[in-house]
């Protein structure tokens, strides 16, 4: 991670410090930001039932769905808020839901 | 080249996690889809309007777009990415800039439909060459689920509740995507996020190179809004689209297409009994008729308009 | 070699600006103001600039355009009037937030209502908070050189603050007078290049503006927007030195005329300021010892300068063309009085709200309030300094 | 400021005494002097009684107000006489110019007792015979000149020249006409 990546400013940060004009230079720094503590069901990837099909990559909200060299690699946990719906499409019950911390 | 899921997924993420949209939102899918049709070569400038996807993923410090991004007010969204179109033409007949720019707005129905209405009007009018998409879940969520022009009649919102005198919202729907028809510019289209996204990635492809203004109107599911369970945001797309409540067509230079047929095209009552939004009216069928009869006729002048055969 | 010529406020602010060739106008016809896209539009008619005019619908989408534009990186202007700059009035806090070095030429005009297209400052003055730096011009030369004043000082990586433009409605805007032109190439030379730090179309590094700030956040933002403010002072006297240097015509935060040894001055801005000159000429060569503090920038407030210039001064009436609606004192009046309050010499103060909605301003009136600055010198005392000149009253 | 040179001009809106009064600002302008020229603004359209202003000066003229005892008033609609006070506040030292085929002796009886000069030029007739239409502009500029003696004749027919020959690059055959109406009305102008 580049520190382009970085988050630019915190809490304490004093104003002749912050981002003239609330500018944002790290594009994309969003992914430094954790919601997967949102989470209460957490969407579970079983490899073997999995066909590849990627229909669960598109609906996912949060980006969360990994996928590698077009091939479904896992779920990113750090983003991923358990909406469900990548389960919910699967065609393959290959993503099922269960209880966070289960 | 045809359309191929598996092989978008070699293109690069450009809105990241870590935004604080609801989980199981519908319109981080739909803005995903429309930025997996840039070419990954081609920059962006992205504008929102305010609205929960403004304000969720631009939370200073962090920003969950990989491109440029502006946002300055709500019902400005079409006229600031206009500008920054502008800036770019400018720049780039002066020599300033080498690489190539797509310009998009984003913003819901509010922003769209109701206080943004003018400044889109505007922008489209002029001719500026830029996408303009309106995830459309049918009220103002970020205030609070207020009623807006797009939501559909007798729904139950914050500001047309459902009472014992007055049963939800009292008018139908506005029909934007005519009215933006009727500016004459070259790419109209309706959408939605469906199975793999076909349809919404091409209609995206073409609105984003086709030159000149193009207008997407794409139904979004809100599950905090329309009262159901996060995990069946793409179930209730489909109800959406298989009633004909939300056809997918697109308007070429004027010309009509339909683009789905359902094979059966279900009751309304379907698409109502899944959201809370209209649980008030969903036992009583002479509502639900009523609501019945405009979707038909709806669906029927589109079918006319499309030159085809109902 | 300046070049002479005769042009009206709004000519000489459209030769301006198509001697800055800015990428980017926005704009919206409001009288009086509509002369300068029009005339703008007929130089990238012709091709006589290379800029995008983008001619919107509304003065809000103008300035929203402005502000994405600037934001993207290029040098942008508008210009509007009273009601245009009153539907502006969301998007000018957020040029000033997302410090974009917007330019606009605000001509003078009274806000509704009632309807009027006539000369008073009711719309910059209800403005003044916005964050914008605010130029106020006496004629036709003055609106031309603040305009290139302005954009250079909006634009030095100190300041990155909009700027308005500000000069009177038809009486500058309308009027043909003699002015002298800077030759392009010099124009240019002042001016230099648009380089901003940061853009969006910044392909090395791209941006994002405009978010939603927390409380964590927006503290900070603001106070480092006012920051900004402050400094702009030092570098709008460096940038009218430059400009004297360029000219030859000097211009400084305010000019002062004949307020050295004045007993008895007024405040004003704006035409009313050449009116007055006039009128501090004849009663000099009476014997009386008038004078003159014509405002140029009222944001930001040159407050301490303006005490040193007139805490010494026996009388003084603050010229408002803009009423206040507290019943206590206009905007120019109440911030001039503040910045004298630590002073132990001050002068008494009356506060004069004048012209409103193009009441025409005559040597009649300006003479009435020295004359009444004497008779308060001789009393010594100032019964009710809230006053109104030339509305007609009850006998 | 005692240089200083006041006009009022009264008109017609459409008639195009606000382009004189601008014309004759620039026609000074070209002759070093310093002017303002400014008309008063309405929401009036075609037809209705518009008022012009002109100051010309050998120093730059600092005042802004409009024009309340003018030096010299010109009516460019001789109708407008028996609806406007055209000499209000005019000083007695100056002079009202009028286009009209009729004697300043015949005007003089409608000007509500005003003691000072009075000049009449038939602009109509001029310009029906120079340039084919009714554009009492030009002859009134030579008939004010002529009067108020802001410039000589010969400098002032200079300048109205190249004026022309800029305004009607396009077509230089109206230019011949135009300045024929110029040197008519300077001659013609009666007092």
């Amino acid at each position: 991670m580049s520190n382009k990546d970085k988050c630019i400013v915190d809490a304490y940060t004093p104003w002749q410090k912050t981002t003239p004009g609330g500018i944002v230079t790290s594009t994309g720094n969003a992914k430094h930001y954790l919601t997967g503590g949102w989470r209460a069901d957490k969407p579970i990837w079983n490899e073997e039932k999995c066909k590849q099909c990627m229909l669960c990559f598109p609906v996912c909200p949060d980006s969360s769905i990994e996928v590698e060299d077009k091939k479904m690699k896992g779920i990113d946990f750090d983003h991923c808020k358990g909406c469900g719906v990548c389960a919910a499409v699967c065609p393959f019950n290959a993503i099922e839901m269960e209880p966070e911390g289960k | 080249m045809a359309y191929n899921l598996k092989e978008t997924t070699l293109k690069p993420e450009r809105l990241t996690g870590g935004h604080r949209m609801c989980a199981g939102c519908g319109a981080p899918p739909v803005v995903r889809t429309v930025l997996r049709a840039l070419k990954e070569e081609d920059k962006a400038v992205i504008g929102a309007a305010t609205g929960c996807l403004e304000v969720s993923t631009f939370l200073y410090p962090y920003t969950a777009w990989e491109d440029s991004f502006i946002h300055s007010a709500f019902e400005n969204a079409a006229v600031t990415v206009a500008g920054a179109e502008a800036a770019y033409n400018a720049l780039k007949r002066k020599g300033k800039i080498d690489d190539t720019y797509k310009f998009i707005a984003f913003a819901g129905d509010g922003g769209t439909y109701d206080i943004g209405l003018q400044s889109l009007s505007g922008a489209m009018e002029r001719g500026h060459d830029m996408v303009y998409v309106a995830y459309d879940n049918g009220a103002y969520m970020n205030t609070g689920i207020q009623r807006s022009s797009a939501t559909p009649k007798y729904a139950d919102t914050s500001t047309s509740p459902a009472g014992k005198a007055v049963p939800g919202k009292e008018q139908f729907r506005k029909d934007l995507t005519k009215i933006m028809v009727a500016h004459g510019i070259p790419y109209v289209a309706q959408s939605a996020p469906l199975k793999n996204f076909k349809d919404l990635y091409e209609k995206s492809e073409k609105a984003i190179y086709t030159k000149g203004p193009a207008f997407l109107n794409v139904i979004a599911p809100c599950p905090r809004g329309w009262r159901y369970e996060t995990n069946k945001l793409m179930e209730l797309s489909e109800l959406a689209v298989d009633t004909c409540f939300w056809p997918l067509f697109e308007v070429e230079n004027g010309k009509y297409t339909l683009n789905y047929m359902p094979k059966k095209k279900r009751p309304i009552s379907d698409w109502l009994e899944a959201q809370g939004r209209f649980k008030h009216i969903a036992k009583k069928p002479e509502v639900v008729e009523e609501i019945q009869a405009e979707v038909d006729r709806r669906w029927e002048e589109l079918l006319k308009l499309s030159g085809v055969e109902a | 070699m300046a070049i002479r010529d005769k042009l009206s406020g709004n000519e000489a602010v459209a030769v301006a600006m198509k001697q800055i060739n800015p990428d980017v106008v926005a704009a919206f016809p409001i009288t009086p103001s509509t002369e300068i896209p029009q005339y703008f539009s007929n130089f990238v008619s012709n091709g006589e600039v290379e800029t995008e005019f983008v001619p919107v619908e509304s003065e809000h989408s103008a300035m929203s355009a402005c502000i994405s534009a600037a934001a993207a990186g290029a040098r942008t202007m508008t210009a509007t009037s009273a009601n245009g700059l009153a539907l502006m009035w969301e998007m000018l806090y957020i040029a000033a937030s997302c410090k974009t070095p917007v330019v606009l030429t605000v001509v003078n005009r009274a806000l509704s209502g009632p309807i009027n297209i006539h000369n008073d400052h009711s719309d910059s003055m209800g403005s003044r908070d916005s964050g914008w730096l605010q130029f106020y011009g006496e004629n036709n030369q003055e609106a031309y050189d603040n305009l290139l004043m302005a954009l250079k000082v909006a634009e030095h990586p100190e300041i990155s603050l909009p700027v308005m433009n500000c000069y009177d409605g038809f009486i500058t805007s309308h009027a043909v007078e003699n002015i002298e032109l800077i030759e392009d190439d010099k124009v240019k030379a002042f001016v230099g290049e648009y380089k901003p730090s940061q853009y969006m179309l910044n392909s090395d590094n791209q941006v994002a503006v405009g978010p939603l700030s927390m409380p964590t956040h927006y503290f900070e933002q603001k106070r480092q927007q006012a920051e900004s403010m402050r400094k702009a002072k030092d570098v709008i006297i460096e940038v009218s030195k430059e400009f004297e240097a360029l000219t030859g015509r000097k211009y400084d935060l305010f000019e002062s005329y004949k307020l050295d040894d004045a007993e008895v001055a007024v405040v004003v801005l704006g035409s009313t300021a050449g009116t007055t000159k006039h009128v501090v000429d004849q009663l000099r060569d009476k014997g009386v010892k008038a004078g003159m503090l014509k405002l140029r920038i009222f944001r930001p407030f040159p407050a301490e300068e303006i005490a040193e210039a007139i805490k010494d001064i026996k009388a003084v009436a603050v010229m408002d063309k803009c009423d206040g609606f507290n019943a206590k004192g206009a905007p120019v009046f109440t911030e001039v009085r503040s910045a004298l309050y630590d002073y132990d010499t001050k002068p008494a103060m009356v506060n004069y709200i004048y012209g409103l909605g193009g009441r025409d301003v005559k040597t009649d009136d300006i003479e009435k309030v020295y004359n009444d600055l004497l008779e308060v010198v001789k009393e010594g005392k100032v019964e009710d300094p809230y006053r109104y000149l030339g509305v007609m009253e009850e006998q | 400021m005692n240089n200083l040179i006041e006009i009022r001009w009264h008109g017609r809106g459409g008639q195009g005494a606000k382009t004189a009064s601008l014309l004759l600002a620039e026609a000074a302008f070209d002759t070093g002097k310093f002017i303002q020229g400014f008309p008063e603004y309405g929401p009036e359209r075609m037809g209705a009684p518009i008022t012009a202003y002109n100051r010309i000066s050998d120093e730059r003229v600092n005042i802004h107000s409009n024009i309340y005892e003018p030096d010299y008033v010109v009516v460019v609609d001789e109708t407008l006489i028996d609806v406007v006070d055209v000499t209000a506040g005019l000083k007695e030292t100056g002079a009202i110019i009028i286009n009209t085929p009729k004697s300043p002796d015949e005007i003089r009886s409608k000007l509500s007792g005003y003691k000072g000069e009075v000049y009449t030029v038939d602009a109509r007739e001029i310009s029906m015979a120079t340039l084919g239409r009714y554009f009492p502009n030009t002859p009134m500029l030579g008939a004010v000149v002529k009067v108020s003696k802001i410039m000589e004749d010969d400098v002032f027919v200079e300048a109205m020249k190249s004026s022309f020959e800029h305004k009607f690059a396009n077509k230089p055959q109206v230019i011949a006409p135009n300045m024929e109406a110029v040197k008519r009305a300077l001659t013609e102008v009666k007092g």
